[in-house]
């Protein structure tokens, strides 16, 4: 059945196919990894406190600390 | 592994590294080897003969491991996503923020894909593995460059016959 | 700045708001926890291997399988 | 933590819950308090005498942890994205998908703004915690709710002024 998904053009990256929603769950994350980087370090530049970046993140202050201290 | 690969299949495997690379991937991905080999004239010959759409296989805006067409099949905009970021985050955020370590890794279906480049050589009966065992292999692996080749037009049986048939310029 | 920014309705959820930045970043991982929840439920009923789905997810199978047989 | 509370007070902290719950969030958040509190009359009627605009508020379409507007100011259209996931998943996937443990526990801010409400108590000389300290609270911490209040018209010194004022109905 991937195989015939995969050999017909039409059918191919539609949300039919189980195989593009599970890539589009991989790039989700990778969306989220992403940003969350980029969204930290600017919160942070911004004056943001470790504790309101967690807060907004819907994590713990060490875990937010823990995970972006370095990349700043 | 690479020992019986030629100049030009190891210079394939090289540049689908630097493809992964570009384009903020983490793994290197069949796709990333498809570009690399799509590189020489040969391979891209091969593939235009088979009604590949060279220049839009090449062009396909990559993400690194951002799906575009995937994200898209979901509702997720990704060039709106991008321009959002670019606004806010500055030019190329998205890109950049992609952490790309020293050595990437092979994906598991270019794992595979280098495997049967192996068998492909052993089966047409040649003694190293060349840049057309790599695409033939390619075409074997169910994998996402050979549905990236499908999806801009190649007719992949007539891609394999002309694969098979041992080239006097191929190295 | 916080401050000011939640009480201009102007500015409320901006993507100049760093909160709001950081607020997305949550929602995408929970968007694609959710859709990962029912995608790989999909791609076993239509037959998909544990191997197939952790390819696309672009994880191991093991990681895959242990965080989803029980849902099924 | 709850002794001192009104009937009525108490009542919105497990409406809060409930609220919380219907929506597939994992933890109770101010707007889950908020939405709770604007079933009474009192406070709906305190809101609406602020200019906020209570069905607007009660109407808000929320998709439990998922932020429509913190992801429409990334790109991301969540509407697009509930309308692909239903196409393809069955009506209501996404919300059915949201795992809400048995205890949903109070968000920090949430937490914040319960502890605040018993401050507002003792600083209008009540004895006991009433619905109108809990929105007082809500005022006071810097949390979603307000924001929301905000965005629906709501004059919050208006409100807070009325919610000072001791009200005969207001248990």
């Amino acid at each position: 059945m991937v195989d015939r998904m995969i050999d017909d053009p039409a059918t191919a990256a539609t949300s039919e196919d189980p195989v593009t929603g599970l890539r589009a769950v991989r790039s989700l994350r990778e969306l989220a990894d992403r940003l969350e980087t980029l969204q930290v370090a600017r919160a942070r530049q911004l004056g943001l406190s470790w504790q309101e970046i967690a807060d907004a993140l819907g994590v713990t202050r060490q875990a937010v600390h823990k995970k972006h201290r370095k990349e700043l | 592994m690479f020992e019986r690969f030629t100049r030009e299949a190891r210079a394939a495997v090289v540049g689908a590294q630097e493809e992964a690379r570009t384009r903020g991937a983490r793994q290197i991905e069949t796709t990333h080897l498809l570009a690399a080999l799509l590189r020489s004239s040969a391979t891209a010959g091969a593939v235009t003969a088979a009604g590949g759409d060279v220049q839009a296989l090449v062009r396909t805006p990559d993400h690194g491991d951002l799906d575009a067409e995937a994200l898209s099949a979901v509702g997720v905009d990704l060039d709106a996503v991008t321009a959002q970021a670019e606004k806010t985050l500055g030019p190329g955020a998205l890109a950049r923020s992609a952490r790309s370590p020293k050595h990437l890794p092979f994906a598991r279906e270019a794992k595979k894909a280098l495997e049967l480049a192996l068998r492909e050589a052993i089966r047409l009966q040649d003694r190293s593995i060349e840049s057309r065992h790599l695409l033939l292999a390619v075409l074997r692996a169910e994998c996402s460059a050979r549905e990236l080749l499908v999806r801009h037009g190649t007719d992949l049986t007539a891609l394999r016959s002309t694969l098979e048939t041992p080239q006097p310029r191929s190295a």
